[in-house]
């Protein structure tokens, strides 16, 4: 459990993200609240994101070939969803 | 009735249309260059000399051409897009003209608002708008989804029951532009479409002056004996005809019917021949649209009755 | 149908009033070109499927797909050029329980119709 | 090396044994995995049968669907053509859509799962052979029931997307659209119970030593698929049910004038409608990562960053379904969410492309058939990807949505993601399942004939989508320019037709089913599913070294054929395979199999004729088929969960193995933890529906005064949980008779039913009427949710009571209390959480 924990981390925080944010725009359409609070979750995500990250780079060095590769790609899992994140806030701002 | 060439979608009349061409040309473009780039790719792969398949297998490639470079591409799509979006669904002023459109299985129904939103001139099947002003449209749907589209004038947006979807137009040059049924609403969706005629501020005027003054006054005469028919045959009771004791509200509103330009719902000319050829036998035309064929009507009758919606204008 | 009498002399009498007709075969061209387009104008086709026109093709008329080759018109005018001329132009002042109105269409356009079915829609 | 299980990895390294093997041992194993003959064929469990037949049935399918396409576009290659008349064209245009994406992109997918991932991880087979028989047959007879609707004129004709309220009884009075619902439906229970296999199977059933950094990719993209299906196919199957239930009983989900809303359906149809894309497209994508490393012969360029990617796709994918909704006026800043989503989703796809790219390059690609079809593949899936890119611009796709450019698009990402990689993969892996290899010869002009057709098709069709041809209409008129496009994308279709018949040709030609003496390893792959095989898969299961064991251990062939691995023969003289953990796959237990049996197919049968008599109304023998349909499922569970008479057993090289399992991370109790994701989905989606429906028209909805019934409701469900858990206690217990877990167990059960009564009578007895309000039948289709699971509790309490009357429960624990334990557990919880949903969410404005 803890390696999918691991593997999918970073995933998941996209995705809490993004339906977080859906959940917003359809509670309160129209509403400047709303950009507002997305801003919010979206630093939220990104501390998570960096969190994942950072514990993960680490873990990419371990003994175990099969740990630091799973540690790995958890930390791509992140990054990526990194990526993901800033782009799913941009409605936020640019809209 | 769309035009085809040039692709109306690069072709457009107004300023919620042009942006939209600008965009389509960019991605146009952005679409053949990732195209070239990622072919060359492929090509260096497999034809390439030994240096080159180097340079392309391994790690690096897939970074640099599948995240670094979408990366980039997408991220200054993805703001333009948004920006885009933005800007063409900014705040509906309020003081636009508005014209309740609905769709119903297989044609729309048209209603020009007054002030308080309240129908004060009804038509079916084409909108007449006056040149370089927005114009609201309360897109609604009587019965299925249906989508409204004329793509020369703006994107399509679509009408959902128990909901009223709000779009707005404008037509810089007079003219007139092809719209049609885009949401697939069953039988005949293939033959709903829709005309939208653009007239300069006085003769738009005009018109509507006209309209008024008529669906506020009484018929013309017209020919007594098509009058007659038009109301013994059953006409009435799904077609209004303002002023008159037809006031059914199945059917398209017929009080301009002689000055439409189409008939079927955008899918013909309106002329005599049409008109009678559709009351005569609708079905032969638009399989299965609502209108039932009127063979037992005898030859004079037919007439009469084209004759007196000829009056209707 | 008691003036059935009465109708052919008249129509032959309005067909001799005109000049001369062109043969049906040799009209030219260009006015089947002008006759094509005069029918999408007025719609003919709404009624009548008419060979050489796509669209609409409507069934409530009889279909016109030969009318050259037949030898009358609402089944008892000669198929010529002249009569049918008459005829698309104002069909019930010919046959007055015919269906079909009397069209909105010039005295050449009416020939140029005429040229164009009876040329076979072409 | 670490150990996850306790396993010593370091025994993994006795292999391959040495010294002669026990004569008889090839003859024994053969023996138990010997097939039935002649009739007794449809019988048949194994995977090689059933993977065939799957194969065979998919492409089937997809031959019927095209021919239909074919039609089609005879009918639009001119102007007001009347090859079909309107009312017809729909129907083929409904059924062209519904059978592609159901019957043959999702069944190929989970046909070639079957096919090929016992074989790929060296299991002797998936963990539910059964299943897969019951998935395949049920699949089978629905969907060619389904498809000869088109003969009587009873297709559904609303489109594959069957919006309402266009579907619904006003518009669409005839049982056209039941046929839909209930067939698709069906079929859709039946991929579900294909993925709950295949993701089980991956998880547990690899060969030693394959852990998650060593798994093909194929097995990657399936065990991402699996998981998809699990959460995006209950979103559909509860569409359908409420649209059914809404044109049987009146009950009014997605009818405006009584609350309902429209786009519901349109939210819950497209979250499962676009990540069922890439429920196509991900497999599709594992073949091709296998095959363009077996073609370049080099291993994958970027393996890591490929698992991410179809682990990205499978996340952002659920982020995506309302940009089929952008025209409907949703709020802007919901858009531009989706929008941006949508951008995200096509950076793991570019991942990919390069990753085929830079192993081209690396390798030395033949030019042969499977060489083709792969990179044909890759370029239409580019410019399918761009033209996606280009839709995920909102402003961009209000003009071009629903016309013939999305029309051009979709073909693109689907053909050229899914079809072309699908038969690349015919021509790779036939040599696995014929005597013969297809011909090389034939190969290429179907592959010229079917890409060139596939550029002249739908490249034109853009065009046409931008000059204002809609999509879904029987004809267009003439002058309006459409017509040149028109014509050559049907003569394009036709190429495609030419491409597909010859394939036919080959194939009729070349195929010849064996299992063994097949053609073998025609090019040159890799992984484990190139060892030399019979029924039983292979002679003995191989301990797995690294991503491409048969390149880096030439002699690992003839070690696996001599029986110098794990399990050389069988061990208990019956089907069994070796259960593996999921992450380092280190071996826990074998799994007794079980063997041929009618009882699937006779229960397939029996859930079919339910479903297909239920569509044409003939409501008693639907209901005398549906009874039946339950003992037939339970005589086929009646075989499992024994245990033989040694709980330990020799698989090789000294290493003991127990022979029956229970508790968490067993294969059954992963399987019913799958299954309780669906049902959770299930129910989380009718949440989402009764929260939705409760926003857009809160005007419909009115308080309910009862609240006080959601505590003996919620009371009654937590006894029942404390009753379960006293029966597992009971079991441990010496003292205990066998009798008195059962007992718990039953009473449990009973409670859970007494309960909903309960909540029912509740809501009764306030004139609750489901035909009013949505909010009316949103709770009664709660309520009808939980009474389905309540009876499925109770029919799992009264097979529990059969078997232990029967001394059939093993002590001090059984694989059946524990998944019927997991199932009362999970039924008490949803039951109280609908209780109180439904009467705490506040009414009126």
């Amino acid at each position: 459990m803890r390696a999918w924990a691991i593997v999918l981390g970073g995933l998941a925080v996209w995705a809490a993200h993004f339906f977080v944010l859906y959940g917003i725009a359809s509670a309160m359409p129209g509403r400047v609240g709303a950009r507002w609070l997305v801003l919010i979750v979206t630093l939220a995500a990104i501390a998570a994101d960096g969190l994942i990250l950072w514990r993960t780079i680490g873990a990419g060095r371990r003994a175990d070939a099969l740990e630091a590769w799973i540690a790995r790609l958890g930390g791509l899992g992140a990054a990526l969803s990194l990526v993901a994140v800033v782009w799913q806030a941009a409605p936020a701002v640019a809209m | 009735m769309l035009e085809g060439w040039p692709p109306p979608i690069l072709d457009p009349a107004g300023p919620y249309a042009w942006p939209v061409t600008v965009l389509s040309w960019v991605l146009l473009a952005m679409a053949a260059a990732v195209l070239l780039v990622v072919f060359a790719a492929l090509w260096l792969a497999l034809f390439g000399g030994e240096r080159a398949r180097q340079r392309v297998g391994g790690t690096r490639i897939v970074w640099l051409g599948g995240i670094v470079f979408p990366l980039v591409v997408l991220t200054a799509l993805l703001v333009y897009g948004l920006t885009l979006t933005a800007s063409l669904s900014e705040r509906i002023r309020g003081d636009e003209m508005r014209v309740r459109i609905t769709g119903e299985m297989w044609w729309w129904r048209v209603a020009y608002l007054d002030g308080d939103g309240q129908p004060v001139i009804h038509d079916a099947n084409e909108l007449h708008i006056p040149v370089g002003e927005p114009v609201v449209l309360e897109l609604e749907s009587a019965d299925v989804i249906h989508s409204f589209w004329v793509p020369r004038l703006s994107g399509k947006l679509d009408m959902i029951p128990g909901r009223r979807n709000l779009m707005r137009i404008q037509a810089d040059e007079p003219g007139q532009f092809g719209g049609q049924c885009a949401e697939y609403c069953g039988g005949p969706h293939a033959l709903m479409g829709f005309v939208v005629i653009a007239h300069e501020r006085e003769a738009f005027e005009r018109l509507m002056a006209a309209r008024r003054a008529r669906e506020a006054g009484p018929p013309p005469a017209g020919d007594p004996r098509g009058a007659e028919l038009f109301a013994s045959a059953g006409c009435a009771a799904c077609h209004r005809i303002a002023g008159t004791d037809a006031n059914g509200l199945a059917g398209p509103d017929l009080t301009h019917i002689g000055s439409r330009k189409t008939l079927g719902a955008g899918i013909l000319p309106n002329n005599r021949g049409t008109l009678m050829g559709w009351i005569g036998n609708s079905q032969a035309i638009k399989p299965n649209n609502r209108m039932p064929p009127y063979t037992m009507l005898s030859a004079a009758e037919l007439r009469a009755i084209t004759a007196y919606l000829e009056e209707q204008r | 149908m008691p003036r059935l009498d009465l109708i052919v002399p008249l129509a032959l009498a309005a067909a001799a009033c005109q000049p001369p007709p062109a043969s049906g075969t040799s009209a030219s061209a260009a006015s089947v070109e002008r006759g094509k387009r005069a029918i999408e104008r007025v719609g003919c086709a709404a009624c009548h499927t008419i060979q050489g026109i796509d669209w609409p093709r409507g069934r409530t008329a009889p279909q016109l797909a030969g009318v050259d080759r037949r030898g009358l018109i609402a089944g008892r005018l000669p198929a010529r050029p002249d009569v049918l001329a008459a005829f698309v132009r104002d069909a019930p002042s010919l046959v007055p329980e015919t269906a079909m109105p009397a069209m909105p269409l010039s005295e050449t356009e009416a020939m140029d119709v005429a040229a164009f079915l009876l040329a076979g829609g072409d | 090396m670490k150990s996850e299980t306790g396993f010593d990895p370091a025994l993994l390294d006795r292999f391959p044994t040495k010294g002669p093997r026990p004569d008889d041992e090839l003859a024994r194993l053969e023996e138990a995995w010997r097939a039935p003959k002649g009739w007794g064929l449809l019988t048949a469990v194994n995977n090689n049968y059933i993977g065939t037949f799957y194969v065979g049935a998919a492409f089937l399918f997809f031959l019927l669907a095209g021919v239909l396409a074919l039609v089609m576009r005879v009918q639009l290659a001119l102007p007001l053509q009347g090859v079909l008349p309107q009312e017809t064209y729909n129907q083929f245009f409904t059924m062209h859509g519904t059978l592609m994406m159901f019957l043959f992109a999702v069944p190929m997918m989970e046909a070639l799962g079957v096919l090929l991932l016992p074989q790929m991880l060296a299991a002797r087979d998936l963990p539910f052979p059964r299943l897969s028989a019951y998935a395949f047959w049920a699949y089978f007879v629905g969907g060619t029931c389904f498809f000869l609707s088109l003969f009587f004129g009873l297709a559904p004709n609303g489109g594959w997307f069957m919006y309402p309220p266009l579907t619904g009884t006003t518009y669409s009075p005839g049982i056209n659209a039941d046929f839909w619902l209930l067939g698709i439906g069906f079929i859709e229970i039946s991929a579900i119970a294909g993925a709950i296999e295949i993701l089980v199977g991956v998880l547990k059933t690899r060969a030693p030593g394959m852990t998650l950094a060593r798994m093909p990719l194929f097995a990657w993209a399936m065990l991402v698929f699996a998981g998809m299906i699990l959460i995006a196919f209950p979103a559909v199957i509860l569409a359908t049910l409420l649209l059914e239930l809404e044109r049987a009983l009146n009950w009014p989900f997605f009818d405006a004038t009584r609350g309902g809303d429209p786009m519901l359906w349109q939210h819950l149809f497209w979250f499962f409608g676009h990540p069922e894309v890439y429920i196509i497209f991900l497999p599709a994508a594992g073949l091709t990562s296998m095959m363009v490393s077996a073609l370049a012969r080099t291993p994958l360029v970027g393996y890591q960053l490929v698992v991410l990617a179809l682990l990205a796709t499978a996340f952002i994918s659920f982020g995506v379904w309302a940009h089929h909704m952008f025209t409907t006026g949703m709020p802007t800043l919901s858009i531009g969410f989706f929008a941006a989503a949508s951008m995200a989703v096509s950076l793991p796809a570019g991942v990919q492309v390069f990753a085929w790219i830079a192993t081209l390059a690396v390798g030395k690609p033949r030019c042969n058939t499977p060489t083709l079809f792969v990179i044909g593949g890759l370029v239409t899936f580019v410019i399918g990807g761009l033209t996606g890119v280009m839709v995920a611009m909102v402003p961009f796709d209000w003009q071009v949505h629903d016309t013939h450019f999305i029309v051009a698009h979709l073909h693109y990402v689907l053909i050229g993601g899914a079809v072309f990689p699908v038969f690349a993969g015919l021509y790779y892996w036939t040599p696995m399942m014929s005597r013969r290899a297809l011909s090389e010869r034939l190969g290429k002009w179907v592959f010229w004939l079917m890409f060139a057709g596939m550029q002249v098709t739908f490249l034109p069709m853009h065009l046409t989508g931008m000059m204002g041809m809609p999509r879904r209409v029987y004809t267009y008129l003439p002058g309006m320019g459409l017509e040149p496009t028109n014509l050559v994308s049907t003569a394009g279709a036709f190429m495609i037709g030419a491409g597909v018949a010859l394939f036919v040709f080959d194939l009729a030609r070349n195929f010849r089913f064996a299992v063994e003496g097949t053609a073998g390893n025609v090019y040159g792959g890799g992984t484990l599913e190139w060892l030399p095989t019979g029924l039983y898969s292979t002679r003995s299961i191989p301990v797995v070294r690294s991503r491409e064991p048969l390149w880096d251990q030439p002699d690992l062939a003839r070690d696996v054929d001599e029986g110098r691995y794990l399990l050389p023969g069988t061990a208990t003289g019956l089907r069994e395979t070796i259960i593996t953990s999921p992450i380092r796959a280190e071996p826990q237990y074998l799994q007794i199999m079980p063997g041929p049996s009618a009882w699937p197919l006779l229960g397939a049968l029996f859930t079919a004729g339910f479903f297909l008599l239920l569509t044409v109304q003939a409501y008693t023998p639907a209901v005398i088929s549906g009874v039946l349909a339950v003992p037939s499922i339970m005589r086929w569970l009646w075989d499992t969960d024994r245990t033989v008479a040694e709980p330990e057993v020799d698989v090789g090289g000294g290493i003991r193995l127990r022979t029956y399992a229970t508790g968490s991370g067993t294969h059954g109790w992963w399987a019913m933890v799958m299954l309780l994701v669906v049902a959770a989905m299930v129910f989380l989606m009718t949440v989402f529906a009764f929260l939705f429906v409760r926003g857009v028209h809160p005007e419909y909805w009115s308080d309910y005064g009862g609240k006080g019934w959601a505590l003996p409701v919620v009371g009654l469900y937590a006894g029942a949980a404390g009753l379960v858990w006293l029966g597992r206690y009971l079991l441990r217990r010496e003292g205990s008779t066998h009798w008195s877990p059962a007992t718990q167990v039953l009473l449990a059960g009973a409670t859970i039913a007494l309960a909903w009564a309960v909540d029912f009578t509740g809501w009764r007895g306030t004139g609750f009427d489901p035909e009013l309000s949505a909010q009316g039948a949103l709770v009664m289709a709660f309520l009808a949710q939980q009474g389905l699971l309540a009876a499925v509790a109770l029919l799992m309490v009264l097979y529990l009571a059969a078997r232990t009357s029967r001394n059939l429960i093993v002590r001090p624990r059984s694989v059946t209390l524990d998944v019927v334990s997991l199932f009362l557990l999970y039924a008490a919880a949803q039951g109280a959480v609908t209780a109180l949903i439904t009467r705490l969410v506040p009414g009126g404005w």
